[in-house]
């Protein structure tokens, strides 16, 4: 209850919950997209270098390992879960199911700050690998729904089903390389053989301003989220916006019987339920309209934009950081 | 007055994404360039979209422009077809002038 | 050589801040899409104005493009006509082919 | 005097004069738009914030209310008393001259800034609620002058000039939920609720950095202002452009009537008369293309960003600081 | 409907440090107005180029768009010509109609 | 060998390679031109306030005014050095050798911040007015490159090629009054009245952010060096790559003679050598485009930024500081 409360009083949080009511309102209010997409890669700077920094303390145990192994089984197997789900609840066909359930396996690294940052108001920090674990935890939810739909489709491909090599080259470099792997992973490596020593001169940058930063881009996502909400809503199903709802909770159930399986420390525990249950809205879609573009992006961003995002960001996290001290306790 | 040449202008508005896919496409049937224009926002099948006001990008169109010779205009036609029976967008051609008809 | 039909392609070259009525408009008008690109900067009346050279945005101008059926394209003639008395901006049409037609 | 060379020597008016002079000298130098925006969306969220944990300082008096009023009246009474002097001293005609007027009601947050800036420099510092008052003093001068034009406009609209349904919202929307009223208005109440203590994360984000931006953020200024007097000052009368100076006098008097009628103290004082003597120009510009398209950018926007604002920032404020100590002695 | 009025669209796709020089070379010909539209990507010659991957901008483009009568235009083409032969760019005329015909 | 080290292990640096492996690797991640156009003017106000916050300290001796005669007086003499060589050595026809020369002539903002941060790190600081070289040796290549090929050019000039004068007056103003300039020197000059005490308010942003800012920039400039050296190496003969790695060198030497004529402290003439050393890829292909469209951006911008700012930051800047200890020593 006090976690509760606590997230909600924090200012990140606010400015969400601002960013979603203008929109709601329909206030023409935004933040340009070249500016977003700076602090975006700030944000996966600040973040990798933190969890480096924080690693290099730390030999790389086979707890560390584990824990990275747990987080791309978490991924891989997540999307069949969610795909399993969708066609048994929900109208949508296989291939909106199954871009929608990438996007669950995924994650999302604002939710996963939102969380540290709701930890640190706890007085809690969680281990440096955990960045690692959700860079790692991006891709294989793509790879996962690609693989069910595949497996769906067995007539013999045309030409026109078939993808091009070139095609296929650009889908491997969007999953493989795309800017947040990129400079999330890069920045943890940074982080971690500069260390803090090394990175003393410029952690005013990526220390000290974090916070504010994040208040900025949340506006932005509250934006977004409530535009995309307002827009998207009447084309989702009740069986599918109640999916947008508890399938976060069915894959935070997931992860913290494995952080309890893994006897994980609690704000570890808390992060990588809190990822399970977060989904994507920015590199899940992007690959999903190169691999699948006849899913429908009014379906899966609604689903993790407007909806799971809101819910994990508010009730979520308290919820998460609950669970996580109770396997963990 | 400078003499001119006649040639396609063909305009594809289509999804960002899938703009680099376009383009192979427009590459492989024999055009020599195209120019890629960003778009700001949209309307289509009843529902409205704007790039500053989606974080994730994925309704972002694009318009690409390419001017061309009569053959390789309707070689890409034929090809665009397929590309645009899968992702979203239009296509349009229309006859122009040009000056400089060996740079086509 | 894929079978085209013809439309209508309407570019309006409008104030940035008359965009949306302008869209209105269209719709109004039975269109069933058009996209807005931005723009860098223009020359009108004597005057230039560029985009990153004025804070107040106040002098922004898009182009729409729209890609339609020629009644459509005639209602929205007349309805644009209105408001291009009171809004700056003009107005071009001209024939286009397309793939599709069923899409317009 | 001493105020008016503190104030001239401060960094933010060194960068705004630079940029004010390079554009004079056609210098290309420009500021991208979409980084401007970031900075003013910035801007306006640290603004709100330090107004809003000010407010929380104290509890909301009637004094407090009472100052918040008369901004409001001050911004519907303005445009009347600028449109009348402008239809008798110049050949502007009704809807430009309602235009202009519109802007001088409404108010310029940089200037705002800017004058809080030299309050700092002298060592003191107004109350937070002033920035509530400049949220509130943006929206209602741009109704005061629509209602202008619609009085002097008595024959029956045909359909060309009453507007549609959806053009009226879009403009209600424009007006009331525009981007700086959201922003400030919004962070001012996050700042309200969360206090010093919930902002101290961010505060080195909007406290430290603001000065700063604000440099960078006049220089840009400085180039909008610089070319837009060089490109539209010929389409100026001599009387219109000195509407643009003494405007700004006329109404900080009625302003300091109103601060010594309340018994503001000198700093908030100063603040108020600011508020009243600036000129908008980013609301009310955009609020006028939806309004009053017929009105010229030409004119309202070289008086406003052109004129009045180099004449606020470079000798407006140390007379308005002046002013108000006189009438708050 | 309407009534419309044939007029010319010109369309030249040239590099953005050479707009300034193509805009007064369109001033000189005697058209009344032209918009600048930013590009994001290109490809021609076997290069692709992209607008956000270059810090240096060198190789950005543009497209400026002009609605002009059909002596400014040829006037235009023929000025065009010269500066094209300097700078990377294409140019292409098509007949269009517009409302408002004393706009131009 | 631990000045080398030492330079390898900066975060800047590691953002820089992490730029460029991603786009060897043709990972499609991207900085927004308008979000890296914002930071490059923050970057030269920060450099042009700290210059000259310095060089109000002491007072204008001689000895400055030598040096800065020093740095114009190379920019005008490298590219003649250069042009001569490419001629001789490669196959490059006289308007692309003269444009690729300018740029040699010319500097890199960014090597010459590097190289300050490398002193840092080696615990020793440069003096102010380095900057005001910097500034000072933008422009002199330019005029240099121009001149030689008007003088290789004799045969009447036909209207073609003689440049119309609203064109030479935009060519003038783009190079005299481009935005490194008028900013870098704006800024100087500012922080120079302002002083350290009238800049305090604005140091947590320009001071205490630079390095980190710095490195966001260094991974845009890996991404853009490493698609230019990707898609441009083709085009260059063997003996223009080899130019790209020698030319900095002999520049080096060059300065270095100069600087220990001229008796310069050893921090001053590695950053008088690492600016001659440095070749442009802002400034001037802007100008090259406007004065020498026939030359083509391929061969020059593959060159300055693709090879040579590698091998500066990389190698150079090392190599140079151990150069400017034995000329000062
Ligand atoms: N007829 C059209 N003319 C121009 N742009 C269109 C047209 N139809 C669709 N578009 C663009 O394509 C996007 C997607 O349209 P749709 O496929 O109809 O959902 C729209 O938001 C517009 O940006
Ligand atoms: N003939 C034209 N062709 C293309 N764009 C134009 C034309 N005339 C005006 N414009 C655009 O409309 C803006 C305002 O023009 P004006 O209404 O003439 O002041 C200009 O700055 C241009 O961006
Ligand atoms: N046929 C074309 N249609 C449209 N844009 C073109 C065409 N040819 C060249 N371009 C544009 O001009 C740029 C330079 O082309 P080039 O001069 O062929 O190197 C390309 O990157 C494109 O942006
Ligand atoms: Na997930
Ligand atoms: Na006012
Ligand atoms: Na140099």
């Amino acid at each position: 209850m006090e976690t509760a409360l606590a997230t909600l009083l924090s200012p990140i949080i606010l400015f969400f919950l601002l960013g979603l009511g203008a929109a709601l309102l329909r206030s023409q209010t935004t933040v340009p997209e070249a500016f977003a997409k700076g602090l975006a890669i700030y944000l996966m700077m600040a973040i990798g270098l933190k969890g480096g920094v924080e690693m290099a303390k730390n030999p790389l145990t086979i707890e560390v390992v584990a824990v990275l192994i747990a987080g791309i089984i978490l991924s891989f197997a997540i999307p069949v879960l969610a795909f399993a789900i969708l066609r048994a609840t929900t109208r949508l066909n296989a291939t909106d199911a199954a871009a929608a359930a990438a996007h669950y396996g995924s994650i999302s690294i604002v939710t996963f700050v939102a969380a540290t940052d709701a930890l640190e108001r706890l007085g809690v920090e969680a281990s440096g690998h955990l960045v690692a674990v959700a860079a790692l935890m991006e891709a294989p939810a793509i790879i996962s729904a690609l693989v069910i739909i595949s497996r769906m489709d067995r007539q013999p491909k045309d030409r026109a089903s078939a993808m091009a090599d070139a095609d296929r080259g650009e889908l491997v470099r969007e999953v493989l390389l795309n800017a947040s792997v990129v400079v999330l992973l890069g920045a943890l490596f940074i982080g971690w053989i500069a260390g803090e020593e090394g990175t003393a001169g410029i952690a005013p940058f990526f220390t000290g301003l974090f916070q504010g930063v994040l208040c900025l881009f949340l506006l932005d996502m509250g934006l977004s989220a409530g535009r995309g909400l307002r827009n998207g809503w009447r084309q989702l199903g009740f069986g599918t916006i109640a999916f947008g709802l508890y399938m976060p909770v069915v894959s935070a159930c997931i992860a913290a019987i494995i952080a309890w399986a893994l006897g994980m420390p609690a704000a570890d525990a808390a992060l990588l339920i809190t990822l399970t249950a977060s989904a994507s809205y920015i590199a899940v879609p992007a690959a999903m309209r190169l691999a699948l573009p006849k899913a429908r992006p009014s379906v899966y961003l609604t689903l993790s934009l407007g909806i799971t995002f809101p819910f994990n960001v508010i009730f979520g996290i308290p919820l998460y950081i609950g669970m996580a001290n109770f396997v963990a306790g | 007055m400078a003499e001119t040449y006649a040639m396609k202008r063909i305009e594809l508005i289509v999804e960002r994404m899938a703009a680099r896919r376009a383009g192979r496409v427009l590459q492989e049937s024999g055009v020599t360039g195209y120019t890629v224009l960003p778009a700001l926002e949209g309307y289509g099948n009843g529902q409205t979209w704007r790039r500053d006001a989606d974080i994730s990008g994925s309704s972002d169109m694009v318009a690409i422009v390419c001017v061309t010779s009569a053959e390789a205009a309707s070689a890409a036609l034929d090809n665009l077809a397929q590309l645009l029976a899968e992702q979203i967008g239009i296509v349009t051609v229309n006859d122009v002038q040009v000056l400089r008809p060996e740079r086509f």
